[in-house]
């Protein structure tokens, strides 16, 4: 599955770029998974995403859950809890 | 009318202000929030998402804009790097009725500080620099502190 | 800094804001009134005492100083006669939290409609002028119409 | 005893004058009293103190009440009820 993630605050500086387009393989069918597939996937991933449940997502445009199916060419954005104005 | 915004372009009040005085309403109510040098606070830097952070902006506006009666309503959010001092926000609402307009405007702001999709990283003279974590009621704790970059 | 001013002349209200902007505080709450044009009026003439208007603002400002913690607070009220769409009063309230800049605003704005030493007259496009009668709530009564002079 | 007195609002429109010197005789020692033969001096004083209830005065910029001593060489106030900011 061909994929667009955009990261966001200290998500993006661990990840070390903004965003990046991802091919991960099937079994990866939803935002909780595409998050611990990141997080082992390299060292940048395990800083970024050694506590999942910090994670928030949203799905082209959307705030979504772990459980939201990845969306077929679509956007991923990952970023941690937001802290306000 | 309602006017949202959300850039890294210096907030220009005079401006907002003299486009609702000239609409000649009764009441205007403003707040303006502006970045302090806390604790040797060099620089605020505010991390926005380009869809959500407007989109949170406008909902938070038309949810304002139904709850009382408004003849204009403006709501701009500075992103980006700022230093102690520059304007991040400000809420500017007009109405015939003064009660309406200053009620607005609390609630916008009380809203703003919890819900809008900002993230904060401060920076201070000596160095330090860390991502402000999610609040806690009213008080903010920085999540932990990283080598300046 | 506290600036209490009563006068004919007109509100600068970016001149005001810009000064409180200058002195880089966390917050800064305003409010704007102006006059309506509500049926037709065309005028509306505020008549003061040139002591004791000023010193009940004076006293207005002291109190809202000593109650919130402020870094700088502006109230100007204008009187002498004024068309509908002009500014008759700014309050301007700077503070390091938005708390105590909106609830000081709040609390001037609304002991100034009720306690400052000024009578309205007002001036309809029929010809109609009349002195406002004291509040009775928040309603405003014309205490008599007499030929317009 | 001289006086000078300053009116405000209706009361002065009606008075015709914002201000004026007077001289009232000497059993006119308050406020009170002062409204008092204002409104039996003349047509003017009667339209401007025909309800002296609603009448409110100050001496040398301090409100006072109807039993308020006239000052001696003073300034005397004469207004109507505020309306407010």
């Amino acid at each position: 599955m061909a994929l667009k993630i955009s990261y966001f605050a200290w998500v993006r500086e661990r990840m070390g770029v903004a965003e990046e387009a991802v091919a991960p393989p099937d079994d990866v069918a939803t935002v909780g998974e595409l998050i611990d597939w990141l997080g082992a996937r390299d060292e940048r991933g395990a800083l970024a995403f050694a506590e999942p449940q910090r994670i928030r997502a949203a799905v082209d445009g959307q705030m979504v859950g772990a459980d939201a199916p990845l969306p077929q060419g679509g956007e991923v954005a990952l970023f941690p809890p937001v802290t306000g104005g | 009318m309602i006017r949202v915004s959300v850039g890294p372009g210096a907030i220009d009040v005079a401006a907002e202000y003299a486009a609702h005085d000239a609409g000649g309403h009764g009441a205007s109510a403003s707040f303006v929030g502006r970045v302090r040098g806390d604790d040797g606070l060099s620089e605020l830097f505010l991390e926005h998402h380009p869809v959500l952070t407007l989109a949170g902006l406008e909902e938070l506006a038309a949810t304002a804009a139904a709850r009382w009666t408004l003849a204009a309503l403006t709501l701009i959010h500075r992103v980006g790097g700022m230093a102690p001092g520059e304007t991040i926000v400000l809420v500017l609402a007009s109405s015939a009725h003064r009660g309406e307009a200053l009620a607005a405007v609390e609630f916008l702001i009380d809203r703003l500080k919890t819900d809008v999709m900002l993230w904060k990283r401060e920076t201070f003279g000596d160095g330090r620099v860390g991502w402000v974590e999610q609040r806690d009621g009213d008080h903010e704790r920085a999540e932990r502190w990283v080598p300046g970059q």
